[in-house]
């Protein structure tokens, strides 16, 4: 019997179906790993290409980034200040303004964002620092002007926080101890 | 056949595909997405992932310390003493720390109920009210009745509820407010006030400087664990053990168990209970003599033989006490609770005063001194005594109380049940509590209309005692109210036209309006808004030098009165002695944090024991963990053994803090509560004599309950590993 | 198989000699030879036939594996460690006594196999194959056990060093890493060990079966023909493993003991300890070894023949032995601990001597020391295949109770008073009935698999012996076994 | 390159070289047993809470631990001085060497004994070796059972966890954990005081345990600098270091009564 298998697996009918089992599996593997580095979907298409595009400033929206450990989320007044004065948040062309915003905006109502850019709760990472240091944002987020929906930057791992830090630290011993101090980022 | 083969391997394939891309995706990146709302406007002084601080008043006892609750995106987080507030100078207690398991507790009453009296608490079938109903029903109760006929009792702290109710009463005709706690049972403070008014003319608590006496004598004053005040006696403690880089005060303490107070003493005097009086007026007999001169008749009255016999302490003891007390340079002496929860309490405690005068420390640091009067106060307030519980008690069962509200106070577990708090709540027509937690008076109401907890309220508290100064302790809400209550100052002024304030907060300012501007103060503020203001941030109001009275003490020493042993009510082989669990306190057992916390003497945790002394256990064939009942004249209880090497044979204790039947459910259906056990016995100043009873034990053979003990019994008593 | 079916001269020698001489001589194994086709056939006979009991008792220890030891486990895993019993201070149960345990059991097989292998002790022969299966057998009990133990055990790939993005390697200075290499060296070293000899008898059955397992002794045997330059290579390979294994054996149970003798503790901190633990090993491992040629002896067929009263003797004679050394260490180590005289030691020898679990400590005494010094001199006893498995099992248990009193006995007493509690045993009572079966099992389904006589050694074995002509008499002796003559 | 004074094993006048960074001093004279530095641990590092059956069996989880013993018989029996057991931050940590994923090693930059929860894979190693019993595990996630939540609308809600600090992780079972000495507020001064360009002064923050102790008994701070109060404190003839025989160098001292 297994010898009729592998008689039949060396015909050509057998190595098709060895070809087609074997593109199936990789495309479905790669099919999931797609998946599962998809950006998750978002309460109102927000574009960040746009806004940045338009010069605002990543500390404008974001200004705990300077202060403390998060960045923190505009609140609605902010996105409001700016859009209740154009026409555009009103057209009804622009459904993700003029139903989603707006209708956040009348109702009262968060919106529920879905942050892409996170280290798990047992990091205690802290931007304020890293913005002392001289950081920019698009070192660790990535050009936001090319994204148009928040992406994971897909870069948050210990590896590449590990090799900043030493290659920051290559002159200093003090501070390559310190920033490579396990209890810098876990406790 | 080949196809047929591939095409269901095509099958099972696209299956392990699929269960593939579901396991990469639970792992992956996607699955830890989270949602994140962010402010509609940002309130003021919140910055993103950085904490607040709110200062406010410690609520768990009424010793009214000042707290600092770190608070973060509206989540209170810590609690924190406020070290600007004079009675604990930043510190806290195990009790306040686990504050915020109250506030955050599961069980808490969540809006306002109607229900049915003694029905289990259960939101199904509770029915819930709106406000607006639940302020009619205040309303109706307060206005369709005769003002005589409704009754208030409240929780122990002086504080600005118990100033709006008093004012209320007043003003619709009512009787005052009745403030009750079993931490003042426990502490016989009624005794203590009424003591320091035959003594001094001034019916005021007294305030002992224990910070700057060189030896300490304490009857029973449990004042590390919850009398009075403990962080500022325990403050106290430390000042007077290292304090001062000469000396190192000598502490003696009297009481029958090593409770945590004596563990720290230098000497433990284990006295049989009842002659503490005797023991005292001995020692100011030998002190006297020793000194010279004439002997003060009380003291002179003491036979000496027979307080050796009756208080089972040895001469050389007595006179080694004596002699400390004549070397010291200020020595004090202090009378807690169960020296004064006895029949002859009040002597007791006059002696342990005219003790006090021998040593000549009134008004001298390290001395005795009476607390400083305080803002907003006509007359010295002080908790109902035992009695006037009792008498309030058979008001209601005679039907003069046709509505009871309740609020901070849970007397049908606090008071001793012999009192017949349970009965007389049938002959009211009407119970409305307004408790924060499902307990068992709130369980017998008719309603429940829940007050903020504590971190979420507005308010003062007067400090009743252990500061030098006069304190205002401030309240305000660290966060929004987690659920729909309501605070009972609004509800009551919402109901009842008779005071003229719209809100809690301007009844607030204007018992705020005589501080302003005053001189020492903590805070300068020119207007009332400006002090408001500046009393949250500061977490109150308090002079800034110290108030502190000295006793007019006029012949003390002259006067005479009679000393002589306790009597002690029931049969038994035992002397009871009831004592406030030091982590629990009386309304702790609701916190888990707090259950978890070993006692600091027996390490137990989330139980009640019964202490006994190991010989007289081994005598009675009585083992660690047995469960034995304690029966009184009043009652029984059913507790697991705890062998004690450090209590005297003929006493057992039990803590006061569990046996809650309801409470939450951390709290409900553990432990048994030793107030059953307590009679109706009162002394001369109305305190409940809760250390005057005497009980007989059985054992119940055969039943055993492991008591989780955070100690080693194999290593601190050697089970297992006799000694060779 | 050529060879197979060649006489055997020496031995025809010894048949025509005087008559007690061979009446004598046939009680022994290697003088009572049968034509190879024959002995091939009994052994093949004996993994060939099942009776319906097997049956059964591999269907209750199915059982007692799927329950005690897949499910027990998965819902220790899902659950956590609460449902096992250990607390401060027991952090280490039963989980690391059955390490140790079959850690221990696991010595004997090397032991027997490979040093009297090296040795050229003949007794050997007809058990090496068993006592191997036991090192393999009982290593991966005790690689279950001490994942069983980890908190985190779907992280336990953590302990290996495997580049990651973390960038972060296990500890070098931890002897648990130490252990778990040595561990996987053993393993992976026994497991090649068992299988060299094997060959010349999956090839054997091989040529004697049809169907399924021709297939599989087709894979097996990786197309052993028995050529000269086969055996040639063969016996270079297990000479080779042989000699390598022995050192790794002595240092797989000297790290098992650093486990504890690195440890800060009243009572590991012995530097005896690792020798001490090796006799240990050796000690349970010989008592294994009797358990499981009785239990080979009295259920498979043929076996009267291959395992004898000569056979159990030299087993018996090596059990005292060993337990003269074990003896030797045991003492070593509590003697010198008590005249030590530490605070915290003298405590510790006490709660063994007297706290609640002494009825341990003296059971130990008695039945590692006491009980084969009392019994394994005389040969009756030795001889007695019953007597001698029963010793084995008792020594076995005594040796379970020593590894007891070592982890979670021990770890009771510590530098601080406060915290001494007592350990008991909650799911680890199961999941222990689960590794046992589990051993049991696999030793079941071996039975039925492979031959677990090696037939070719015992073969060769009889080729060599021979009776010589010495003056009048005729004495058996051994000569190499020229193996260009096969 | 000097030596490792800590590897050495220096003892009397080197060994101040190598008492570390931070430090604690105990003063047993004035601590009264009273469990509050137990609670503001709790509530400060989210210590669970784990019932009454596996608090009797030795699963608390308690970071600091109030020891008493007693000496004596009735009627001249005397309790012990309270003596609060606690992670003694090792100079020459037992813990650190036996851990075979390093989820327990030293921490350079601030020269304390570090618990890396989300290396730890529960050998429990680390807490057999540790001569002070001081290391707590997570035998279950006890602050995940269902008894401890409401369910509203068929979710379970825990309204505890709101008290959570964020700047704590909070452990899930089969991870070992123990005393950290408030790293996480360690890290806030230091962040703080280096973005004022200083250095952290003596006194500027403290544990949850010494912040909440009534009786001032524990005190912390920088044992490097000697002009500290706990550095002036830890020098005092009253001081001693528990099991200081085993080399172990803890940074914590205790003051004895008396």
């Amino acid at each position: 019997m297994i010898r009729n298998f592998f008689e039949w697996v060396m015909g050509p009918m057998g190595r098709i179906a060895v070809l087609i089992t074997a593109l199936s599996l990789f495309s479905l593997t790669a099919f999931g790993i797609y998946q599962t580095q998809q950006p998750p979907d978002q309460p109102i298409e927000f574009t960040h290409k746009l806004h940045v595009g338009l010069g605002i400033q990543c500390l404008y929206c974001h200004p705990g980034a300077l202060r403390g450990p998060s960045p923190g989320l505009p609140t609605q007044t902010k996105c409001w200040g700016c859009h209740q004065q154009m026409e555009k948040t009103f057209d009804p062309n622009f459904p993700e303004l003029s139903e989603k915003l707006v209708g956040y905006i009348e109702r009262n109502e968060p919106i529920p964002w879905v942050p892409v850019a996170q280290v798990p709760d047992f990091v205690h990472f802290t931007h304020r620092p890293h913005i002392a240091a001289g950081l920019n944002c698009e070192n660790c987020h990535g050009d936001m002007t090319q994204v148009e929906i928040a992406e994971n930057p897909q870069v948050l791992n210990m590896g590449w926080c590990l090799n900043c830090h030493r290659e920051r630290a290559a002159n200093d011993p003090e501070k390559l101890v310190k920033l490579t101090d396990c209890g810098t980022c876990h406790y | 056949m080949s196809e047929n083969i591939s095409r269901r391997d095509f099958l099972k394939l696209a299956t392990v595909g699929a269960a593939t891309t579901a396991v990469l995706t639970g792992c992956g990146p996607a699955s830890r997405y989270i949602k994140r709302e962010p402010y509609m406007e940002m309130p003021e002084y919140t910055y993103n992932g950085l904490s607040t601080y709110y200062a406010t008043t410690c609520r768990e006892c009424a010793a009214g310390c000042g707290l600092i609750v770190r608070t973060m995106q509206g989540r209170a987080i810590k609690v924190e003493g406020n070290s600007n507030n004079p009675v604990n100078l930043g510190k806290t207690c195990a009790r306040g720390q686990a504050t915020l398991h109250g506030l955050y507790n599961p069980d808490r009453v969540q809006g306002p109920l109607k229900r049915t009296r003694g029905t289990p608490f259960d939101l199904r079938t509770n029915v819930s009210v709106t406000w607006d109903e639940a302020v009619q029903v205040v309303a109706d109760a307060i206005n369709n009745n005769n003002p005589s006929e409704v009754a208030f009792l409240l929780g122990m702290a002086p504080d600005h509820l118990f100033d709006l109710v008093s004012d209320l009463a007043n003003a619709i005709g009512a009787p005052a407010p009745i403030r009750y706690g079993a931490l003042s049972m426990f502490e016989a403070r009624a005794t203590l006030i009424k003591a320091s008014e035959n003594l001094f003319g001034t019916a005021a608590l007294p305030f002992f400087d224990i910070a700057n006496s060189d030896l300490v004598l304490s009857f029973g004053a449990n004042f590390l664990e919850t009398w009075l005040s403990p962080v500022a006696y325990t403050r106290g403690f430390a000042k007077m053990r290292r304090g001062n880089p000469k000396r190192r005060g000598h502490f003696i303490q009297f009481e029958s168990r090593i409770s945590q107070t004596a563990a720290k003493a230098d000497e433990w005097i284990p006295i049989r209970p009842g002659t503490e009086s005797l023991v005292a007026a001995a020692i100011g007999r030998l002190v006297a003599e020793a000194k010279g001169g004439a002997v003060s008749e009380v003291f002179a009255n003491v036979d000496l033989n027979e307080v050796l016999s009756s208080a089972d302490i040895k001469l050389e003891t007595l006179e080694h006490v004596a002699e400390m007390v004549g070397e010291a340079e200020s020595a004090i002496v202090i009378p807690g609770g169960s020296a004064l929860g006895l029949s002859n309490g009040l002597q007791t405690a006059e002696t342990i005063l005219t003790l006090n005068a021998l040593a000549d420390n009134f008004g001298k640091p390290g001395g005795v001194y009476l607390s400083p009067f305080l803002p907003n106060q006509d007359t010295y307030h002080r908790p109902a005594s035992a009695q006037e519980m009792a008498e309030f008690i058979e008001k209601m069962k005679s039907g003069d109380v046709k509505v009871l509200f309740v609020h901070g106070v849970n007397p049908l577990f606090e008071l001793p049940e012999s009192l017949g708090f349970a009965d007389a709540l049938g002959s009211v027509q009407e119970v409305i509590s307004f408790a924060v937690f499902p307990d068992e008076t709130a369980l017998a109401s008719d309603y429940i209309f829940p007050d903020h907890h504590g971190l979420e309220s507005w308010g003062y508290q007067r400090v009743a005692t252990g500061t030098e100064q006069s304190v205002l302790s401030g309240a305000q809400p660290v966060v929004s109210p987690n659920y729909d209550t309501r605070a009972t100052a609004d509800v009551l002024l919402a109901a009842s036209q008779a005071l003229p304030f719209k809100d809690e907060m301007e009844f607030l300012q204007s018992k705020f309006a005589s501080l302003v501007g005053q001189a020492d103060d903590s805070f300068s503020a020119p207007e009332i808004n400006t002090f408001t203001a500046y009393f949250q941030q500061h977490g109150g109001w308090w002079k800034k030098s110290s108030e502190l009275v000295s006793p007019s003490a006029t012949d003390t020493l002259g006067r005479n009165f009679a000393v002589e042993q306790a009597e002690f009510a029931g049969e038994g082989e035992f002397f009871f002695l009831p004592f406030v669990s030091p982590t629990l306190g009386e309304a702790g057992a609701n916190k888990p944090w707090l259950q978890e916390l070993p006692d600091p003497t027996t390490t137990v945790m989330w139980n009640t024991w019964v202490e006994m002394n190991p010989e007289t256990a081994h005598e009675l064939h009585i083992e660690n963990d047995d469960v034995v009942k304690i029966i009184s004249e009043a009652g029984e209880v059913e507790a697991p053994v705890y062998l004690y090497p450090a209590i005297r044979p003929d006493t057992i204790a039990m803590p006061f803090g569990q046996g809650h039947t309801a409470y939450g459910r951390y709290a409900a259906g553990r432990g048994a509560n030793p107030a059953k056990l307590l009679g109706q016995h009162f002394n001369e100043a109305g305190d409940l004599a809760f250390a005057g009873m005497r009980v007989r034990i059985e054992k119940i053979e055969g039943k055993k309950q492991m008591l989780s003990r955070l100690e080693s019994r194999i290593g601190v008593y050697n089970e297992g590993l006799e000694e060779h | 198989m050529t060879a197979a079916s060649e006489s055997l001269p020496h031995l025809e020698k010894g048949h025509a000699g005087p008559h007690e001489a061979h009446e004598d001589i046939r009680q022994y194994l290697m003088f009572d030879p049968k034509p190879r086709g024959e002995m091939n056939a009994m052994v093949m006979e004996s993994m060939l036939t099942t009776s319906w009991k097997f049956w059964v008792v591999f269907g209750i220890l199915a059982f007692l594996v799927a329950t005690c030891f897949i499910y027990a486990w998965g819902y220790m895993i899902a659950e956590g460690l609460w449902v096992a019993g250990v607390m401060r201070p027991s952090y280490w149960g039963i989980f690391l006594v059955n390490t140790v345990f079959w850690i221990g059991i696991s010595h004997a097989g090397t032991f027997i196999s490979a040093i009297l292998r090296v040795f050229k002790a003949e007794f050997r022969r007809p058990f090496t194959r068993a006592a191997e299966l036991m090192t393999t057998f009982g290593l991966i009990q005790a690689g279950a056990s001490i994942f069983m133990h980890l908190g985190r055990v779907w992280l336990a790939y953590w302990l290996f060093p495997i580049p990651n993005v973390r960038q972060l390697w296990p500890n070098f200075h931890s002897p648990l890493m130490w252990d778990l290499l040595a561990i996987t060296t053993y393993i992976l070293g026994s497991t090649m060990y068992l299988f060299l000899p094997l060959i010349p008898d999956l090839a054997m059955a091989r040529d004697r079966s049809t169907g399924w397992r021709k297939t599989f002794y087709k894979i097996l045997a990786l197309g052993f023909r028995g050529t000269e330059g086969e055996w040639t290579h063969l016996h270079t390979a297990m000479n080779f493993f042989a000699f390598a294994i022995i050192p790794v054996m002595f240092s797989v149970h000297t790290i098992v003991s650093w486990d504890f003798a690195m440890a800060m503790r009243p009572g590991w901190s012995s530097t005896v300890f690792g020798p001490y633990f090796v006799l240990g090993a050796l000690h349970s491992g010989m008592g294994a070894v009797a358990v499981v040629l009785f239990i080979m002896r009295v259920t498979m067929k043929h076996m009267d023949y291959f395992l004898r009263a000569e056979h159990f003797d030299a087993l018996g004679k090596l059990m005292l032995i060993v337990s003269f050394a074990y003896s030797y260490f045991f003492f070593n180590d509590y003697i010198v601990q008590w005249y030590g005289g530490d605070r915290w030691t003298d405590t510790l020898l006490h709660w063994l001597e007297e706290g609640p679990m002494a009825w341990m400590f003296y059971q130990l005494i008695f039945l590692n020391i006491a009980l084969p010094w009392l019994t394994l001199w005389n040969k009756k006893i030795r001889q007695t295949p019953w007597l001698l498995a029963l010793i084995g099992l008792l020594i076995n248990l005594g040796m379970y109770w020593e590894r007891y009193l070592i982890v979670p006995v021990m770890l009771t007493i510590n530098r601080m008073p406060f915290t001494w509690k007592l350990y008991e045993p909650r799911i680890e009572i199961f999941l222990t009935i689960g590794t046992f079966s589990l051993f049991l099992l696999f030793y079941l389904a071996a039975s039925r698999l492979i031959p677990l006589i090696p037939v070719w050694e015992v073969q060769e074995g009889q080729m060599a012996h021979s009776l010589r002509k010495v003056g009048k008499t005729h004495l058996p002796s051994v000569s190499e076994v020229d193996l260009t003559m096969q | 390159m000097g030596i490792d004074l800590n590897l050495v094993g220096a003892k009397g006048a080197i060994a101040e070289e190598a008492e570390g960074k931070w430090g604690m001093v105990i003063d047993q004279d004035l601590c009264t047993g009273c469990q509050a530095c137990v609670a503001a641990c709790a509530m400060e590092n989210n210590l669970s809470f784990v019932g009454e059956e596996d608090a009797g069996y030795g699963r608390t989880q308690h970071w600091i631990r109030i020891e008493r013993f007693w000496e004596g018989a009735y009627p001249e029996v005397k309790a012990t001085a309270f003596q609060p057991m606690l992670c003694q931050q090792c100079g020459h940590a037992p813990c650190e060497p036996v851990c075979p994923v390093f989820a327990t090693p030293h921490s350079p930059a601030q020269e304390i004994n570090l618990q890396v929860y989300n290396r730890c894979v529960g050998t429990r190693y680390c807490a057999n070796n540790c001569p002070y019993q001081v290391r707590s595990f997570n035998w279950r996630d006890y602050h995940l059972e269902p008894f401890h939540a409401n369910n509203v609308d068929g979710q379970l809600v825990y309204p505890l966890h709101n008290q959570f600090n964020p700047d704590v992780t909070v452990r899930r079972r089969g991870v070992m954990e123990k005393c950290t000495f408030c790293i996480q507020r360690i890290h806030q001064a230091e962040d703080k005081a280096k973005s004022e360009g200083r250095e952290v002064h003596d006194g500027e923050f403290t544990t949850a345990c010494a912040q909440a102790c009534p009786a001032n008994a524990i005190t912390f701070g920088r044992m490097d600098d000697h002009e500290s109060l706990v550095s002036q404190l830890a020098h005092q003839d009253r001081g001693i270091k528990h099991l200081e025989e085993l080399n172990t160098l803890p940074r914590i001292t205790y003051l004895k009564e008396g």
